[in-house]
């Protein structure tokens, strides 16, 4: 019965998407909301079930769909099976989705493509969780490249804005680079493995030699995969871009799921990753990077779900640090409290844009803490748990990377700039909560009179999530309060002969204390500037100096577009113009022109005189008899 | 006695030979129609020649018949040879192949 | 043979066309029977016998074709008379075995030819082409009876057989080469390959179109049997020697032959080159003279002849009511008449040797042979310039089946058009069922 | 009277009866549009009565030319049963998406059209090598006669070039049966089992590959010999695109696995490196273009010359995945190349215009157009799910199997391909709307009817392609086998 549940919690979504797929505009709302969020729901309890009998112990329940491509060596079928990891995923995946199909019935209620949207939803629910679900690699790349098309078709949901459009088609080929890693790493696997289960690559796999170099390659390659799609740093501008989509689009796919869809792969191949020790190193240097660099261009972005985006960028870049140095349930954990307090944050700053009638730029905003209470109140428990004030569940998962990165031999380094880049999140979340929330109202009149708090559907998901936001921390107490970790023990079985990382229990006390008191710190300088100061950020023409140089984002979309669209662009004009008219086609042309000019010339031998004939004639004969009797 | 074994072949070859490449000559770089006409007439009786000579050296009567052949068919080609020219005469009012240049190319 | 004709001229094409039947039954009918006439002169062998049945069923089409050239012309006897003399001269050049047969025949047939080439008194362009080919036919016929005497003065024979004999025994004196040579050289004229090819094209556009017709099927067909039979029966001890010659000769025909043809845009002239270049492929199938050999120039020489009799008899038509030959005149033919475009498409495909179509089999076999025989250096030029040849055969069907905004309507009658679907039907089986002709031999 | 001639004489007959019948218009359309569903259904019934285990099934032959070995041998294996299904199922599609264009004498369009379903199965189901090569060059006449009656301005010189282009490559492929026909033993014979089992020296090989390799590469075509193949898809009328990108290019493919790897291995392995990395050149140098194209019919054509690359560089890795991804590509590749090319049809015949840049925003009121060209897009681009998939996810492990660097560079391909899509799509579709798409009216019921056909195919390829590599398999076995029995 159970391995029935496991096909019905992607198939629920799945025809929720076709029914209201094909819906015309004039469907009743309640029909569709009923529909989608209703086989979303019922999908979560089915996970719920799931969970706990995993959480009793019973092996991963799997389902198998269809044989689908059986050629050679190659052996693949669709199917399904949820293990721990994989159960985790799904309650994160419904549970967070659910709230926000509520949400965004609130929010997109006067949208005209009101079916197409929820739709799209769906669509993107069912492929996220294929992704989660396969049980060889195949299957979840089929889940990556269709949550990358959802990505597309939401970002660019309004396409009558042309920008919309080049953000979502940006998005897509971005996902596409990194699909290409994706794809050469299971080539790679295949070849060294002989099949694309998990259960035989990570048996085979677990009696490999460590420092193996395909199998580094191997990890390499499915790293280039999730870079594509958690957007770290040579392929994350299209994250921000994606804002172009609606705010619950946002938060479900740029704030908790699609996202740590590499962090997910990465944990799901942890056996290869324990075996390279230098690929994890390069995952955690990179994650390392993005981290601190999302982050500082976060301190000067000034529209508010920009600042979102770099600050889940940098959250991301924590994710991967903590799967770089080996600790893999660490990097789960904070997938599970990133995954609130962000879908949080975002739908706060929707509730916002809501209120302020779609203007984002938080320049214009300010005071709002009267207007909009249960939204202020959320966003700030977000606020707090991000930055990692202690009762909240970003003080326990992040401090965890924190004292694992710490752990790892030549990890200090890393550790500095991480605890840097903890002070700058803290820092650009106070200032974008300061600037939003506190001060006075900078919008205008009609701004002003349209501010109200938004209705019940957008409120309830929102003091949900924040009281996940704020008790998630209890599921992986650290040592030092004896407490049971309890996210470990159930990820056990999946993690494989992981290295152990114990920090000493004084670091872990010294590292509470400072970063509490950094952080005070932190709020109260916050405070003066934007609030007892109001030191409004400057507009962005006349920005100076290295702020100017950080306000654009370093100008990395610009050298992305001089490094590879312009000369592809070029090549590809000269290719046309030139090599394919001159050079290919005029080989061939000038056949013919051969064969013209040939006989325009042959032709005049054609002189009609009589005696000019007779003289060929001659002359013929004469060759022949040369040829016959002096050559041959 | 037969006069060819005592003079030999080869000065009726060269006689022949000699006789037939006037007549090729005479063919190439006349520009009036009737010499041309005569000069394929003296190439088939260089021929003639050779054929009489050869039949005598080989003593079998076959060449001399080929002779008869060949100047009955001269006489009919030479027939109709003229009455091209003078057809060619009525229209050109000459006799110069060089007029006849229409068709080229 | 045939009767003498006399002047009665309502029936007179009937009369003809029956005898010319009643000479293809006979003909058949002694089939593979072996008895020579004039003294072992000639002999009648398959390979004679194949060669005239397909030279009077030229004829006969010939006939059917030609209605208008001779009937509104008064002195229809003279014409008919001179044809069936040329008939005559041709089937003298496929079945004999004594050279001095093969002078007779070449003689008869060039004769009548020069007539009929300047018989359209009025055009000054047939007068030309009389006389060109008159001179140069009277020039190569010298050279050739030169090279019969030197041959006939080393073998002391005509008779073709003693002639083999007389090369199998081996050491032959300089004088036979030198013979040979100059036989070559007239058997190239009349064949019409490249050092020798002046004539052809002039000849072929100056004469009136059902004269030209009938050389390029008739006489190229009789010219071509003479040669391989020729050579094939008596020199064939000394191939190794004259083999050269022709492959270098063949080749430079078969391209300069087609690439003479790709510039022009008189219909006549270019098929006078197509003729020249097609003469370049049979002279591949002497190249290959054994009895392979045989079959494919035979299967060459029916499909040729059959399309250009078809592409002449278009032209006949096409000059007679538009008065030019130039290719603009066949513009949107296939919307004006499509019955005729098709057949005309099916005719020009033949002759370019696209798979479908007899043009397509006999290139194919002719192929196999040489390349049996070990010549694919050849071969490769043979299928270059086959395909400058599609280059030109494809440019009057663009011009039939493009352009469809002109309305110029030619007046077709039931007649013609039931001669045209013959043609093309001749072609279809012949592509399709070439062992009825394979198999023979 | 065995099957695979069934299959061979209806499209004759059908030909016959639209040649004939000259009843009005609608009718005669309609009439057409029977006569391929008939010969649909009789594939279908060939395709379940068809156990592809055993070797080449219903065989028969007729000698037509005994004296020379040649005989009309028809038989059908795993490969060709499926190449015989797509023309079936692609030619109904065709005909019914040019049932309510006015086309000028439609009997000679339609007639036209048959005669080339004639000619594809006869190269698909034909055993003896001059049979082959008859219909091979049959299949170019009626090609040629439609793009030339019904092409557009410059139709003469274009479809001569196309013409002559292909006639070259096939002259040659000629030479090389003729050589081979001739190295077999005795009284010689065209038989495709007696070429099998020649055994040819290496230098041997490598001429014959040439000989052959010219004229399926120009077919396909790959790299350096596709200058015809633009001009011709963007001039032709839609029919002839469809049917020279859908069925056509599939010739040239299915004459390699047939008649190349059996019969020369060793040519090939000399000339494997130099001819993939052609292909690759084509498929980075065909995406290139279509980035930059404005004729949207044109850049299709460059699209299915970079999908068709792949395929031909799969085939030549010669290992089991290579050939099974390109059987599955073939398939994808020929609906969803119909698939695009009537959306580009549709989008002309409605806007009146081709140029990317005018048009726009077609997308705003009839969705389900924009639907049906998203699928049809998507199975372009090779997602998952969709039949486009199957084969590139093979194709590419072939390559990857053959040598890493060719499968990173050939795996470029899926990144342009999203990109040169998703540009056209966004521009024609999306944004707002430009004048000549506003004229955009919804579709007429045959346009639905195909369009939705082709989506569905596309899905359910993607998502069950097994019944179709069960079916190739065992043919594939053997010629992988074949190919490396000899050395």
């Amino acid at each position: 019965m159970d391995s029935l549940i496991v096909l019905l919690i992607p198939l629920l979504p799945l025809i929720g998407f076709i029914i209201s797929g094909t819906l015309n505009k004039q469907a009743n709302h309640t029909l569709i909301n009923g529909l989608t969020c209703g086989s979303v729901f019922v999908s979560f309890l089915l996970s719920v079930i799931l969970f706990y009998q995993l959480q009793s112990g019973s092996a991963p329940i799997s389902y198998k769909l269809l044989n689908w491509i059986y050629v050679g060596a190659l052996k693949l079928d669709l199917s399904f099976t949820v293990d721990a990891l994989s159960s985790i995923m799904l309650l994160i995946i419904t549970g967070i989705g659910f709230l926000i199909h509520v949400y965004s019935t609130g929010y997109m209620h006067d949208e005209p493509d009101y079916a197409r949207f929820f739709s799209y939803l769906n669509l993107f629910v069912f492929f996220m969780l294929l992704l989660v679900m396969g049980n060889n690699f195949v299957v979840m790349f089929v889940g990556w490249e269709g949550v990358g098309l959802c990505s597309y078709l939401l970002i660019g949901f309004w396409f009558k804005n042309n920008a919309y459009n080049d953000a979502a088609k940006k998005a897509f080929v971005m996902n596409r680079i990194g699909d290409l890693g994706f794809l050469i790493g299971m080539f790679l696997i295949l070849n060294k493995f002989g099949s694309l289960n998990y259960q035989t690559v990570f048996d085979l796999a677990s009696h490999a030699a460590t420092n193996d170099p395909t199998i580094t390659v191997i990890c390499i390659c499915l790293f280039i995969g999730a870079l594509g799609k958690s957007a770290q740093i040579p392929l994350y501008t299209w994250l921000p871009d994606a804002m172009a989509g609606p705010t619950p689009v946002s938060a479900l796919i740029h704030a908790a799921t699609m996202v740590t869809a590499g962090i997910y792969m990465i944990v799901r191949t942890n056996v290869l990753y324990t075996l390279s020790p230098d690929a994890g190193f390069l995952v955690a240097v990179m994650g390392v990077a993005t981290a601190l660099f999302a982050a500082t261009i976060g301190l000067k972005q000034n529209d508010i779900k920009k600042v979102l985006a770099y600050s889940t960028v940098s959250q991301l870049g924590y994710m991967f640090a903590a799967l770089g140095v080996g600790a893999y349930e660490t990097g789960m954990f904070h997938v599970i409290t990133h995954a609130f307090f962000k879908a949080l944050l975002f739908l706060c700053a929707g509730s916002v844009i809501h209120a302020m009638s779609g203007e984002q730029d938080i320049r214009s905003m300010g005071g709002l803490r009267k207007k909009l209470p249960i939204t202020h109140i959320t966003f700030f428990i977000g606020t707090l748990a991000i930055s990692g004030f202690p009762p909240f569940s970003g003080f326990f998962s992040k401090d965890e990377i924190l004292a694992k990165v710490h752990e790892y031999n030549g990890g200090f380094m890393l550790f500095t700039i991480l605890a840097i880049t903890s002070v700058i999140t803290a820092f650009y979340m106070f200032r974008l909560y300061w600037l939003t929330f506190w001060g006075n109202f900078r919008g205008n009149s009609h701004q002003a009179s349209h501010l109200h708090e938004s209705p019940k559907s957008i409120t309830i998901p929102l003091i949900l999530l924040a009281v996940f936001a704020a008790s998630a921390g209890l599921i992986g107490l650290p040592h030092l309060f004896h407490a049971p970790h309890l996210l470990n023990n159930f990820l056990a079985p999946v993690i494989i002969n992981a290295p152990t990382l114990e920090a000493s229990a004084s670091f872990e006390i010294a590292l509470i204390v400072v970063s509490l008191i950094v952080l005070a710190l932190v709020t109260y300088i916050t405070y003066q500037i934007y609030v007892a100061k109001a030191r409004i950020p400057v507009a962005d023409a006349d920005e100076k100096g290295i702020s100017k140089w950080v306000a654009n984002k370093y100008y990395i979309d610009e050298l992305y577009n001089a490094l590879i669209t312009q000369p592809l662009q070029a090549v590809s004009t000269f290719a046309n113009n030139y090599i394919e008219k001159y050079v290919i086609d005029g080989t061939v042309n000038s056949f013919r022109w051969l064969t013209n000019t040939g006989s325009l010339l042959i032709r005049q031998i054609q002189t009609g005189s009589i005696g000019l004939y007779i003289f060929g004639i001659v002359i013929g004969i004469i060759c022949m008899f040369v040829f016959k009797f002096y050559l041959a | 006695m037969n006069i060819i074994s005592e003079v030999g072949i080869n000065s009726y070859l060269w006689l022949a030979a000699i006789l037939f490449s006037i007549g090729v000559m005479g063919v190439l770089f006349r520009r009036n129609a009737i010499i041309i006409l005569m000069c394929i007439e003296l190439m088939l009786n260089a021929v003639n020649i050779l054929f009489v000579a050869f039949s005598v050296m080989h003593n079998n009567p076959a060449g001399q018949i080929m002779v008869f052949f060949i100047m009955a068919v001269a006489a009919a080609e030479v027939a109709v040879g003229l009455a091209i020219l003078i057809l060619m005469y009525r229209n050109m009012g000459s006799v110069d192949i060089d007029t006849m240049k229409k068709l080229k190319w | 043979m045939l009767a003498e004709i006399f002047s009665f001229k309502k029936i007179l094409p009937v009369l003809v066309f029956f005898g010319l039947a009643t000479a293809l039954y006979f003909n058949f009918n002694d089939w593979s029977t072996y008895h020579s006439y004039f003294y072992n002169m000639t002999t009648i062998d398959n390979f004679s016998i194949v060669f005239s049945s397909l030279l009077i069923g030229a004829v006969i089409m010939w006939l059917l074709m030609a209605g208008s050239y001779y009937r509104d012309e008064n002195k229809i006897t003279d014409h008919l008379a001179i044809i069936c003399f040329a008939l005559v001269g041709g089937i003298l050049m496929t079945s004999y075995t004594n050279l001095m047969m093969l002078f007779v025949g070449i003689e008869t047939i060039s004769i009548s030819m020069y007539v009929l080439a300047a018989s359209d008194k009025v055009s000054l362009r047939s007068n030309e082409a009389g006389l060109k080919y008159f001179l140069m036919g009277a020039f190569a016929t010298g050279l050739l009876l030169f090279g019969i005497a030197l041959i006939y003065g080393c073998t002391a024979s005509f008779d073709l057989g003693v002639i083999a004999g007389y090369v199998s025994a081996g050491n032959l004196p300089q004088m036979f080469y030198v013979g040979l040579i100059l036989i070559l050289s007239g058997m190239f004229f009349k064949a019409g390959v490249i050092p020798f090819h002046w004539w052809t094209p002039d000849v072929y556009q100056g004469a009136p179109t059902a004269i030209t017709a009938f050389m390029a099927t008739v006489v190229k067909a009789a010219a071509f049997a003479s040669f391989f039979r020729l050579f094939q029966m008596s020199f064939a001890g000394v191939a190794g020697w004259w083999i050269e010659i022709l492959i270098i000769v063949s080749a430079v025909t078969m391209i300069f032959g087609n690439l003479m043809a790709v510039s022009q845009t008189s219909l006549k002239r270019l098929f006078a080159y197509s003729s020249i270049a097609h003469a370049g492929y049979m002279l591949m199938a002497i190249i290959a003279c054994n009895d392979m050999g045989a079959r494919s120039l035979i299967l060459y020489a029916y499909a040729y002849s059959a399309a250009s009799i078809g592409a002449f008899a278009f032209l006949i038509i096409l000059i007679n009511q538009l008065q030019t030959d130039h290719q603009d005149a066949l513009k949107g033919l296939a919307y004006s008449n499509p019955l005729l475009a098709i057949f005309l498409a099916v005719i020009l495909i033949s002759l370019a040797g696209i798979p479908p179509t007899a043009g397509f089999f006999a290139k194919y076999y002719l192929f196999t042979t040489l390349i049996s025989q070990g010549y694919v250096g050849l071969v490769i030029i043979a299928v270059l310039s086959s395909l400058i040849g599609v280059y030109f055969y494809l440019r009057p069907i663009i011009f039939m089946f493009q352009h469809s905004n002109v309305e110029t309507k030619l007046k077709i009658s039931q007649s013609s058009l039931a001669f045209f679907a013959l043609v093309t039907l001749i072609i279809v089986i012949l592509g399709f069922m070439p062992q009825l002709i394979i198999e023979i031999i | 009277m065995s099957e695979s001639l069934l299959l061979l004489m209806l499209p004759l007959a059908s030909m016959l009866i639209v040649a004939v019948y000259n009843g009005d218009k609608g009718l005669l359309s309609k009439g057409a549009v029977a006569a391929s569903l008939i010969s649909l259904l009789a594939s279908v019934y060939v395709l379940l009565t068809f156990n592809s285990t055993v070797g080449f099934q219903s065989v028969s032959s007729y000698n037509w030319i005994p004296s020379l070995g040649i005989n009309l041998s028809f038989g059908l294996d795993g490969l060709s049963i499926l190449l015989v299904m797509l023309t079936n199922f692609l030619t109904p599609l065709i005909i019914l998406a040019t049932v309510n264009r006015e086309i000028k004498n439609q009997r000679a369009f339609y007639a036209l059209i048959f005669l080339m379903q004639f000619a594809l199965i006869g190269v698909f189901t034909t055993l003896d090598a001059f049979v082959f090569y008859v219909f091979w060059e049959l299949a170019l006449i009626p090609i040629y006669f439609i793009c030339l009656m019904w092409g557009g301005k410059y139709s003469g010189a274009i479809t001569l070039k196309f013409f002559i282009y292909t006639l070259t490559g096939s002259l040659f492929m000629l030479t090389g049966i003729i050589y081979l026909y001739l190295q077999t033993p005795g009284s010689h014979t065209f038989a495709l089992q007696s070429f099998y089992t020649l055994d040819l020296t290496a230098q041997e090989q490598s001429y014959l590959f040439w000989a052959f390799f010219l004229a399926f590469a120009i077919k396909i075509p790959i790299w350096p010999l596709h200058t015809w193949q633009p001009d011709t898809y963007t001039d032709a009328p839609t029919a002839g695109t469809m049917l020279l990108s859908g069925i056509m290019l599939k010739m040239g493919i299915y004459g390699i696995m047939r008649w190349m790897l059996p019969v020369m291995p060793l040519g090939i392995m000399q000339w494997q490196n130099l001819v993939l990395v052609l292909c690759i050149i084509g498929v980075l140098y065909a995406s290139c273009l279509a980035l930059v194209q404005n004729d949207f019919k044109r850049l299709v054509a460059y699209a299915s010359m970079a999908h068709v690359g792949l395929i031909a560089a799969g085939v030549f890795t010669t290992n089991i995945y290579g050939l099974q991804g390109a059987t599955i590509q073939m398939l994808a590749h020929g609906i969803n190349a119909v698939g695009l090319f009537y959306i580009v049809d549709i989008i002309q015949s409605k806007t009146g215009t081709r140029q990317i840049n005018e048009l726009g925003g077609i997308a705003h009121n009839n969705r389900l157009f924009s639907i049906l060209f998203v699928i049809v897009l998507l199975g372009t681009v090779a997602l998952p799910l969709t039949n486009g998939f199957v084969g590139e996810f093979l194709l590419l492990n072939g390559i990857f199997n053959y040598n890493i660097w060719f499968a990173a560079f050939a795996g470029l391909t899926i990144i342009l391909g999203a990109v040169y899509m998703l540009r056209s799509y966004k521009s024609i579709m999306l944004g707002d709307i430009a004048s000549p798409s506003s004229k955009f009216e919804t579709l007429q019921y045959n346009e639905k009817i195909v369009l939705s056909v082709v989506a569905i195919a596309i899905i359910a390829m993607g998502i069950c392609p097994q019944y179709f590599i069960n079916l190739a398999q065992p043919a594939l076995e053997n010629i992988f086998q074949l190919s490396h029995l000899h050395n």
